[in-house]
């Protein structure tokens, strides 16, 4: 087996000098009965070019995002990504690391998480970020729970324009630590009445900006009524891009900022591996969760960095840790500081107005289609449409004509009445002809 | 070798990405538009090459040297996985898109999902947790769902959990409210079936056992704890990590386990990435089954359809771990992994992993002190620091060292039972004369270490890495987390 | 624009730090009239997502091998290549470095090439070989002239069997050097009287085996008489694979052998860039063109490698140079060399019996295909039939059904009266269903 | 720091690549079967990755730092490129499939031709030759044709080169029997049209002459020069290694040049890749466009059309010079950089290269001698070793000493004509903060060699690469060219 080194020879030779007979001698502690006599019940081993060609059957099964014109959002985001961040990635001293423990050998591993830290806290306006979370969601339910070590309550309230996902990651952990959370209804115009539901038992408001639906949330005085009664603001986003171009969370006064980073850097995935960006006021430092690198010295007086205040962490504190995570989004980081590094200001900035840009014709295009109804009075590159027949179908039959239009609210939140709602994302990757070619789309098929 | 940070040499106004500047247009951000800069520098694209690739010299992984990281697992990474993963069929898929268009992708999810529980003996897998943490919280989140649809929800909340293991376990637990119980450690390495007996009773919701456990060996009496925590109504969740040892040689669903995640990461050979991505699915035995969360992939009319939402589904999903549904990169590389290695490649692995950890043990004993005596290990061997005491040596000491040979050091101070703890892990991608190399160097280390004539050899070490011995102190004490711009030189001084 | 670190400002400060008014007075030198005051009349600059569009939309107008049942051969080889080979080769360190002419920081590079003169000699049975030539075709080229060389004479024997680009390299560069050519004729069975055109004026035989129609030649009969004569035998190969099956050329007295690497680490690529692999005796080493690493020490008395004998070379020698080659493949050794690395002997002698079988397996089931006659009665991948209509027609129509079916010999010997005859190539890409495919499509056609 | 050979650490019975044995069959290999052992060790995958990864840690690329080689041109190579030469459809296609399933080939070969005549406005381009000394052959073979073509081929058979010329130039004349003539160097470093002139007579076929040439200059009488060979009857071949300099601010057509090759892999920007792959089409004015050999790509009827053969062809193809298309891969990358730089980005690489250059000669001059006076250069620039006359430290030690600081050296003791040349092209693809750094370096180590204190610091080095200088005498007087099993051990000695 082209992995395995070791020729019998070699075994015969090892076995020997370890001084037993046979290799199942080494596995004696597995109760007699319980140890395998044959192989287990699945195909024997393959060539690469059978795996290859296994693989590749499966994958032309699906439909990848830029072989059609392609407008599904929600969470997730069509980017272009630069060449040389995956060539970058793939070097084998980043993809064959460890988690940088041994900061002697892994400098390069903790300069890039300490480059990505500080790009996350100036792309969120705040003044501390760690070294990343799984996802997005993941690190809502996070953010949620360090709010609640942070204010000593136990109760989150969530706008019905966070992502129905985040939200249920939300539930199910604050469920499963009996703790309390009051989930707003689907806020499709993103003008629900939040700050009424802000009082002194709250521990946090969790609102994501732009929504779920596309809005875009002034923050400024959710966080200030938040502040107000001894809560949390956690400010969400799913978009990275976009804050590119609007006011940061930070700026408008979210203690705590939480978002998907897929957008920069990383592939689509079918939804992973992500990067979660988690970024907090330095106050609440010894509470947040997940790796935080720091610059320090070496014997020789050398600037370094290593992984610290680990005291939070559960290799370290166990059942007192701040959270359970471990090993997180290392190399997605590295894609997404790589990228934003390619970007830079000027280039993040104008890749957000490109975005607004192509979202902006794409909606004024289908503001034109009948049956079809824009109900954004703001969005950054993806709005909410009410269509003339269900939205569910309206996507499979787009889909059939060779467009992915977009994601119909039903998927995300079925059973809430919004059966003819479209959600439609646009990115620099399209062009006029896709945003024709969806036009026309649905022209024949409303 | 000082490599500046991308703050120190980059500009705001240059870019390495070619766009061009949309049409005048008419915003529509309702004032909510940024007014402030940034404060990103940008890097032209020579630029930014060169000093990632200068980054990533800085670096050691398993493909520039033996890695013998024990419970991590530091396998070689095939390339042909990446280069699945990388198809557009898989890379470029959106996890929103209309099932028609992604029936390949729940292909890929449901034989990995077949193979994985073909292999633990278990009746479903939950595939969307995000790393091995995520998966222990799934497995616990389950057997609290099942406990509670017991009507036991307040009265079972203790979770068992062996000192030796790792630190997520008791997170995990109280992470969900579970009470942490630890079971003592014995001196000779094993969980006893007594031990956990005596610890038993109406409030005790589950164990978590790492098996083979973080001392490097097989928990002998899994199969009597297994039945004990059976009779008492609690459940058995089993730490996955470990599992590479005896993939294809024994089946966890054989022996009692409830509950399991599977690092693919570990066991499946996806790259560990310099700390992740990672993936944990968890296995789940037919009385946890029904709990797992939403999204699965279930064979419904012959056809693969995606159940997204607890109303669709048949089952009572406890709710839902993660957007979307798990790590899909990670899926590519590991059933490209065991698609390539099959039955008998897996099998084959784990025994010569063992091998490999028993060949290091025999061929070290007689020099470095095992904790629980002379006996057979799985895939990684402990040892602990008696043999140290009194030559000034700390284990951290020899592990610094190792670096100057060129090694990765071991796995040190854990587990937490055994003292100055040295676990390795040299898995079955190491050749003989790879092993042969490394043992020589070890000897010659600790022959050194115990003569005494070179201790700052020890203390010093490294000498020859990117960078010497990390004042971990100093950034605890005052931390630094972010780059900040130096402050302007003040105006004369007195 | 991305590949251009320098901003406006930095252009200024350095004009100003040379001393000049504007940039073009550094370009004083050239004649004001013919001095370019605008941009040349080609697109401006574009992004990488606008090239990456207008690319894959050129190679999407190519069918690749790997889409079709593929059974082109004659002189390039689509075989499996392991993705380790094709990481490995794309590292910074091997890509972006320039011919080892420093080689305290070249080791990777002369090391590997050590290596593959190694794996080189081994494979051809020869005592050495150098460092690689561009491709096979202009490698036979040079071992004509270094014939020519070290016999003194130059009169060159070209066997019928030879390709036909191959025999055309040799013949432009010797009518360019005023050498004289014997070239045989098309040679389909491969029993050609060579032997007779061997005498006191030859400088070199140059034969293919498994030669263009695909026959095995046996090279001593060939060899002997040279040797008698003075002369050098040339041997001649275009598909390195079938080395793992046959008696090597050198075991057959070969004096140089000559050949192409791609099968081995190298993609297609339309026809290059390729690996020439260029071995001989040690006697002639003096003679032989092309670069050659050499074991030495360092300072320390450290093993390394050099590049040496550059005595031979153009940059020395000038126009008393044994060629004028310099740049030649470097990373295409490298590919081949990680490859052969990979299969070793084990490997790559499997390789080839795999490949022998498939088109053993071809060509018994095309036999038996109406209008289908199989002339060879040797062959290794890849053989000749005899259609019962023009070759070039019924490839065009096979392709029309998705059929890639070989190479009618017309296309490399037009005018030679063979339009009948195709060359058809099996190796171990082809499965039951390909060949089956192929022979359906036959089927219909004829 | 010794990584052993592959020969060291292989087995014959190792492979890295799984395959199964076909079933049993009758070969019809005529008793011509291999009877022997090859040779050849296998590594499993692991240790293969293991073993070249290491070995390119030996090495250093343009990533890894600021690569001077004058006239070699070592500039960023962009990662797009890489990825575009790997679609499928260019990697992946075969040169004698049907002309009617590689339209999209044909295609960018034609469009590569348009850029290229269109920088350069030359009639034709010749693309197959394999590198740059092969275009240079093909550049002189047409040249050859039309002289022959004309009935001049025994009495015009004198080619001029300047001695300033690369080895290729003088290499390739003769090679196809033309008798070179040096054209004699002055102290300006311009090649002056009044010794052309005294050289040209019916006997001579044609001038090679770089341009900007390896001194680093603009031949500033390159259009007087032109007249003077055509006036005789010659024709004028440039050297286009160094057209990197004047992309898109010159055009060689424009200046009467009748052939110059190109070299993809310098101008362009493909890779070196430590040696190649190079390529090196050759443009061709109208004089020596109907000599161009086959193949050519050709629009008939509104169609791309391969034209393989000289019967085929309406013109007078000189014969072939390769098997198949030439260099397709490079073709991909160099078509894909020009895509990216655009009209606009090319001709700010030419001047961003020449500004580079200027700048570091600007910055170097007063401690650095030049020999042709200071004056400005093109994208190179050239200095000599009087500076460090008396010193005892020659061009080669300050090179190596470059070494430990972490560069790789300029071109030494090239071109030829200059005593102790150092040849400095930093590429437009250096930053001014990348310059400045090397700048002040330099300045350092001049400093120090000129004060003499430390001369060991320069005969010594390097000291900090993988190797100390090697001994290349050794390696010339008794060449080891291959790895040869040890001898087996003598069995007791005296």
């Amino acid at each position: 087996m082209r992995y395995l080194p070791l020729s019998d020879a070699d075994r015969r030779e090892m076995l020997a000098r370890i001084g037993v007979q046979s290799i199942d001698d080494l596995f004696a502690d597995i109760p007699k009965d319980k140890l395998l006599k044959d192989l287990v019940d699945l195909p024997r081993r393959k060539g690469e070019l059978e795996v290859e060609r296994i693989l590749s059957r499966m994958a032309s099964r699906n439909v990848p995002a830029s072989s059609v014109p392609f407008f599904v959002g929600a969470g997730a985001y069509k980017h272009h990504v630069p060449a040389t961040v995956d060539h970058l990635i793939q070097r084998s001293e980043f993809l064959t690391s460890y988690t940088p423990y041994q900061p002697e050998i892994a400098q390069g591993t903790l300069q890039y998480l300490f480059e990505f830290q500080t790009q996350v806290a100036a792309l969120t306006g705040m003044e501390v970020a760690n070294a990343s979370m799984y996802d997005g969601s993941t690190g809502t339910g996070e953010a949620v729970l360090m709010a609640h070590r942070v204010t000593k309550r136990r109760k989150a309230v969530l706008s019905g324009g966070l992502h129905p996902h985040y939200a249920d990651v939300v539930k199910t952990l604050s469920h499963m630590a009996s703790d309390e959370v009051v989930a707003l209804a689907p806020d499709v115009s993103g003008t629900e009445d939040i700050l009424s539901r802000i009082d002194d038992s709250v521990s946090c408001v969790v609102v994501q900006s732009p929504d779920v639906f596309g809005n875009l949330r002034d923050l400024k005085p959710i966080a200030e009524k938040a502040r107000r009664h001894g809560a949390l603001l956690i400010a969400v986003f799913t978009e990275a891009v976009s804050l590119g171009l609007l006011e940061s969370p930070g700026s408008q006064g979210a203690d705590i900022v939480v978002g998907e980073g897929q957008s920069i850097g990383n592939a689509l995935n079918f939804g992973g591996p992500y990067v979660g960006l988690f970024a907090a006021k330095s106050k609440y430092i010894r509470q947040m969760p997940g790796r935080l690198c720091g610059e320090t010295v070496d014997a020789d007086g050398k600037r370094g960095f290593v992984l610290t205040l680990s005291t939070r962490e559960q290799h370290i504190r166990r059942d007192k840790a701040t959270s359970n995570i471990c090993t997180n989004s290392g190399l997605c980081t590295l894609a997404f500081t790589i990228h934003m590094t390619l970007l830079g200001e000027a280039g993040l900035t104008r890749l957000a107005r490109i975005n607004h840009a192509n979202a902006v014709k794409l909606a004024d295009m289908l503001a034109g289609v009948k049956g079809v109804e824009v109900l954004n009075r703001t969005f950054f590159n993806e709005f909410t449409v009410r269509l003339s027949k269900p939205a569910a179908e309206v996507v499979e039959r787009l889909a059939e004509k060779g467009v992915l239009g977009g994601v119909p609210v039903s998927r995300l939140m079925p059973g809430a009445g919004l059966d003819d709602l479209l959600l439609v994302a646009s990115t620099e990757v399209n062009t006029d002809d896709d945003r024709a070619a969806l036009a026309a789309a649905l022209k024949e098929v409303l | 070798q000082i490599e500046p940070l991308i703050f120190e040499i980059g500009r705001a106004d240059t870019t390495g990405v070619d766009l061009d500047e949309p049409e005048a247009f008419t915003p529509r951000l309702g004032g909510l538009e940024r007014k402030d800069a940034i404060g990103l520098p940008g890097l032209s694209e020579p630029e930014t090459m060169r000093h990632y690739v200068r980054l990533s010299q800085m670096n050691y992984g398993i493909d520039t040297g033996l890695f013998p990281l024990g419970s991590c697992t530091m396998k070689h990474n095939p390339r042909l996985n990446e280069r699945m993963a990388r198809l557009p069929g898989f890379a470029d898929v959106h996890p929103l898109q209309p099932v028609s268009t992604v029936k390949g992708a729940l292909e890929l999810m449901n034989e990995l999902a077949r193979y994985l529980v073909t292999l633990t003996n278990m009746t479903t897998v939950a595939l969307s947790p995000k790393a091995g943490a995520h998966g222990e919280l799934c497995g616990m989140m389950a057997i609290k769902a099942a406990i509670e649809a017991r009507g036991e929800g307040k009265t079972r909340n203790v979770v068992l959990v062996p000192d030796s293991a790792h630190g997520t376990n008791p997170a995990t637990a109280a992470l969900i409210g579970f009470v942490v119980k630890p079971v003592p450690a014995r001196d000779d390495g094993w969980v006893h079936v007594e031990d956990v007996k005596k610890l038993l009773g109406p409030d005790v919701a589950a164990i978590m056992l790492t098996n083979p456990n973080t001392c490097g060996l097989f928990e002998n009496q899994v199969a009597e704890i297994a039945k004990a925590i059976h009779d008492a109504g609690a459940y058995f969740y089993c730490d996955g990590a470990n599992f590479n040892a005896i993939v294809g040689k024994a089946r966890p669903g054989d022996l009692g386990v409830d509950a399991m995640h599977i690092n693919l990461h570990k066991t499946f050979s996806t790259p560990h990435g310099g700390g992740g991505p990672g993936s944990g699915p968890v296995v789940l035995s037919a009385r946890l089954a029904p709990y797992a969360p939403v999204p699965f992939v279930t064979l419904k009319d012959g056809e693969l359809t995606l159940v997204e939402h607890e109303a669709d589904a048949a089952e009572k999903p406890f709710g839902r771990m993660t957007a979307f549904h798990g790590q899909m990169g990670m899926y590519v590389r590991a059933l490209s992994y065991m698609l390539s290695h099959g039955a008998d490649g897996m099998r084959q692995a784990s025994e010569d992993a063992v091998l490999n950890a028993n060949y290091v043990r025999a061929s070290l004993s007689d020099l470095f002190s095992q904790p629980f005596g002379d006996k057979p290990c799985m895939h990684e061997v402990l040892f602990d620091d008696t043999w140290l005491k009194d030559t000034g040596v700390t284990t951290l000491d020899f592990a610094k060292a190792m670096i100057d040979e060129g090694y990765h050091p071991m796995t040190m101070y854990f587990p937490l039972v055994v003292h100055g703890a040295m676990l390795i892990e040299p898995t079955e991608s190491e050749s003989k004369a790879s092993l042969d190399l490394f043992i020589a160097t070890l000897r010659d280390l600790a022959m050194a270490a115990k003569t005494g004539n070179d201790k700052a050899r020890f203390t010093g070490a490294p000498f020859h890495a990117p960078r010497r011995r990390l004042d971990e102190t100093r950034a605890a004490r005052n931390p630094v987390l972010k780059w900040t711009p130096p402050a302007p030189v003040a105006e004369a001084a007195e």
